[in-house]
């Protein structure tokens, strides 16, 4: 096992994972931003280095001041969390070449499924389904217009090197084609130094699933089970949940399968997620496979009893998963506590968190790393809460949420809570699982404001 | 709804001497305000209780983003680590220190190396005067910001 | 939405004294609020904080554990609730009222009836003066310390 | 099911029991104390009432202000929570005459677990063991002499009114009877207004096990596991486990048919506690039974699954218990968190609480009425908080409950955090079930002052 482990995140992931190494008994080495001095991580590691201003490409972002970091305190194993260098393939290498462990997969099998043309290709050779479209990059319009000719419209332009949102282009028609192609060429050419698309079909009211899986260094892989991802906003999840509501155990199971064999196809080491979009006809579709933790892992945590924090240290320090069983049980719903204002489109709320009280009781966990007095820093991302509850049902956990979401109070700064207690009494939500545009298109949050006069 | 439960609700609490009133029901909810009549009085602002801290949990006051390459004191100031990285005053261990204290220094030129991932980093003076003080000792970790010299300014 | 329902609403606000109402149903809520036009009316005695849904995480700075019977300021009083129960100015429904806006009593009078589980507790005055003000409509529930009447003092 | 309930009792447990309510959509009715106004019971509640002054004898405790609250409000259960008149027989009694819920047991049965001498009366007709002794009161001490003649010694005096460590005399021989009798008798009479005793085995190094049962109206009755509550201090509980390290599955089988015979013969209605001295041989003895819910629920809904506030409030309304199934799973602590202050023999500290930052994460769960700000009466307990872990295991729950004590941070007042601390890396508390006199006789507080110097 290791010595001791350097956490080179902030927020909420740097307190999970000090949480989960103080209970391994492994001492920790926070870094942090000046802007995060008096943050919990600081405090609740053993030792805690500065590494930077504010700024995130000066701190956070910067390789050879966690490097340091690492040497000066002796730290022989580095966790990324997320975001940040988490899928930094350089980050991997560098780490590999100080003889410091990255706690999470090779610089081989980040670089393969962070390019999102090669993965593809990577899961049509394994067997794993892909939504129907070009064989990796499309370079020219002629082939475009071949490919869009075969699979039918409406089609999907994605740039190689985008994801989150950017760099994709819908595309309803012929007329359409040449003018999309074009365009998404040259915004990927500025936005991610890369021009290369590749086209697919447009898959209408996708659900977005994903199957958590630990894949160890001897060729063991794993699923265990789905999350469902799709409240999003903006491309941004909100709220995610396990199981889904949309899936069968049969289709779980070939899920799972698929997944295994995304993740074995690059020799995959550590805790990794396989996006998949569903279709309304339980087709589905790889996406991309997340090479880190996920924000929403506490879903797959509560209904598995697994620690996956601890699976990917005990994985990286060379432990085999070949005796793991997986059982799922009970439903668990997670909302992402956002500094944003619902009321006038999510603009952050950065500032001090005057009264924080947060909900308990049973079956309440909370992962957050804000507390009453906290100043939120404009610098990092918005989320400053993961609310976390788990049911025997999913009728349950949504009742539960909305009570634990009703005793959540947070002052001096405007939240995403209210925007989930509406979810809570949504209809369509309460149903079952909805599509990845339901949140855009359909679902109306009504205005405190408006609700008060 | 039943207005009748509403007007009652209403006179009921007009009657009285409440300023605010809020009642829910699984279906329903009533909220009702009177504001003070003491208005003119002059009102003293509720203690909004901003102190909940003491060392451990005081929120930041300092989000400065620009590097602290030195904290400037009167005539005093602190070169400080711009790096983290391990701290040498010489640039090889048979080699002079860079500066001693008494030295007079020039901006430009360099007090000291902070090695980090095998990199030796020459750490240059931003300002001219005497070294008065060495905070740290040869071959220590130190942080982004931490002081390593105090020079007493020309 | 139903506008009748709203304007009535509405105008059973106008009409009465109060500042702000809001009102909530399952898919329904309305939030009314009115300036105070008297503000320059002094204001004697403080609520006996009924509101607990206000300022909710405020800590308390009231831990008087004698029974608040009166509040006092100058030489107005309250009467006020000692115990909780159904308030009732007359001993029956065919009885005059114990007492009226504008009586004068004493020490020891009974002002009101507070019924508790089928018992009738005669509440009597603290002290002597005018009656002033009935705060609660008659039949209405009252809360321990909530206040009934205003009276001038002699 | 209820229309509405009144929930007759302040802190964490009002709290408790108003969470559940919301799950079930059942409104709920607070009352408080004008000590209480700021309290989150009365913040929480969809109605709160004022019932009296600060002191609980004018409050609390006081029948007639809080069923006429009940009247006004048109409540039509009470749920009276631990303490206070949660085990008042006359309570129960009244409520039944006015047509409100009782939500627990029928007057009957409390006044007859409420009787220790009468009790052990009725365990010994259903064939439940209890510690040799006299066959109800010993009324002189020609009888008593007799007794002990059969049992031997050491034996012990206890009042029949007596409980919590209160009204009972150890005799270790022959020499000390007399007078050890007489003064019991004159203590009880004193303390309790009733002078009878009776005479029992002193069992020596027991440890405290006791059974959570549920029985409904309908003569079904369920054990739900046990909870070892060994670790007390002057006859008060500081720390409870489930599963209790010292039983065997064969032991709690036995034990949980015990506890079930111990319910049935009292016609027991709701959820209720049977405790158990178990001595080092593994030999049960009935002690009491609590005719309501524990503060130590909790670790029962932990490894359970249950919500035993839940089921308190389904059966009152008339549900069948008959297909309840019970599967123990994990292993779950419970360290009660005081305002007092370990290093000055636990006295008291009220005062405000300046900071209150509770610990979160996986298998955390806090179950608090306080916060930041939040100043702590003089007038009641001094429980503030219970922190709850669970995990798979005993030795991981122990380590996660040092991991959560350590973050937890309480400033304003002292608290036994730095006790429960301690006590989570006492070896013999690691090795597993210590008898009841442990904390006091063997386990020594460390003072934080001497530590730090």
């Amino acid at each position: 096992m290791f010595n001791k482990i350097l956490i080179a995140n902030r927020g909420e992931i740097a307190l999970r994972i000090i949480r989960t190494c103080k209970e391994m008994g492994i001492p920790t080495v926070a870094v942090y931003s000046t802007a995060d001095k008096d943050s919990l991580h600081v405090k609740f590691a053993d030792e805690a280095v500065c590494i930077g201003p504010a700024s995130s490409r000066d701190s956070y972002l910067k390789i050879t001041s966690i490097l340091a970091a690492a040497e000066i305190t002796n730290a022989d194993a580095v966790h990324p969390g997320y975001g940040f260098l988490a899928e930094n393939a350089e980050f991997s290498r560098i780490c590999d070449e100080h003889n410091i462990k990255f706690i999470g997969p090779s610089p081989e099998a980040i670089s393969s499924m962070g390019d999102k043309a090669i993965a593809k290709v990577t899961m049509i050779n394994s067997k794993v389904p892909v939504v129907p479209g070009s064989d990796g990059v499309v370079s020219c319009y002629e082939d475009a217009k071949a490919i869009c000719d075969e699979i039918g419209f409406p089609v999907i332009v994605k740039a190689s090197s985008g994801g989150g949102g950017r760099g994709m282009r819908v595309v309803m028609d012929a007329s359409e084609l040449q003018k999309s192609f074009d365009m998404c060429r040259n915004e990927a050419k500025t936005a991610f130094n890369n021009p290369e698309v590749y086209i697919e079909t447009f898959v209408q009211n996708p659900h977005h699933v994903e199957i958590q899986i630990l894949a160890d260094q001897y060729g063991n892989a794993i699923s265990l089970g789905e999350r469902d991802c799709s409240l999003q906003r903006r491309h941004q999840k909100i709220l995610e949940e396990a199981p889904s509501p949309l899936l069968t155990p049969k289709l779980r199971k070939k899920m799972g399968e698929a997944a295994i064999n995304a993740a074995l196809s690059v020799k995959y080491e550590g805790a990794g997620t396989v996006e998949f979009l569903v279709d309304d006809e339980l087709n589905f579709y790889f996406m991309e496979m997340n090479t880190r933790i996920q924000v929403e892992h506490p879903v797959t945590e509560q209904i598995t009893g697994f620690d996956l924090i601890e699976e990917q240290i005990k994985i990286a320090a060379g432990m085999s998963i070949a005796d793991y069983l997986v059982k799922l049980t009970g439903h668990s719903i997670e909302c992402r506590i956002n500094a944003e204002d619902p009321e006038f489109n999510f603009q952050p709320s950065a500032g001090e968190i005057t009264v924080f009280h947060p909900p308990g009781g049973q079956g309440v966990r909370l992962d957050t790393h804000v507390y009453s007095g906290y100043l939120i820093p404009p610098n990092y991302d918005s989320m400053i809460a993961k609310l976390i509850v788990t049911a025997k049902t999913r009728p349950e956990a949504i009742i539960k949420m909305r009570r634990a979401l009703q005793e959540f109070i947070i002052e001096g700064i405007k939240t995403t809570i209210p925007y989930h207690i509406q979810l809570m009494d949504d209809p369509n939500f309460n149903q079952g699982s909805v599509s990845t545009k339901y949140l855009e298109t359909t679902f109306t949050y009504k205005s405190e404001e408006k609700l008060n006069f | 709804m039943d207005l009748k439960l509403v007007k009652k609700i209403i006179d009921l609490i007009a009657a009285s001497d409440l300023n605010e009133v809020a009642i829910e029901e699984a279906d329903f909810k009533i909220k009702v305000k009177k504001l003070s009549e003491s208005s003119h009085i002059s009102y003293t602002q509720p203690v909004v209780a901003q102190v909940p801290h003491t060392a451990p949990l005081t929120a930041s006051e300092d989000l400065e983003s620009s590097a602290p390459v030195s904290t400037t004191s009167n005539s005093s100031n602190s070169i400080v680590a711009p790096i983290v990285g391990t701290f040498y005053q010489a640039a090889s261990p048979d080699s002079n220190p860079f500066v001693k204290v008494g030295d007079k220094v020039q901006t430009g030129q360099t007090l000291c190396i902070i090695e980090a991932m095998k990199i030796m980093n020459e750490i240059e003076s931003n300002c001219s005067g005497i070294i008065t003080e060495i905070l740290v000792p040869d071959g220590t970790p130190v942080e982004y910001g931490q002081p390593l010299f105090s020079i007493s300014k020309d």
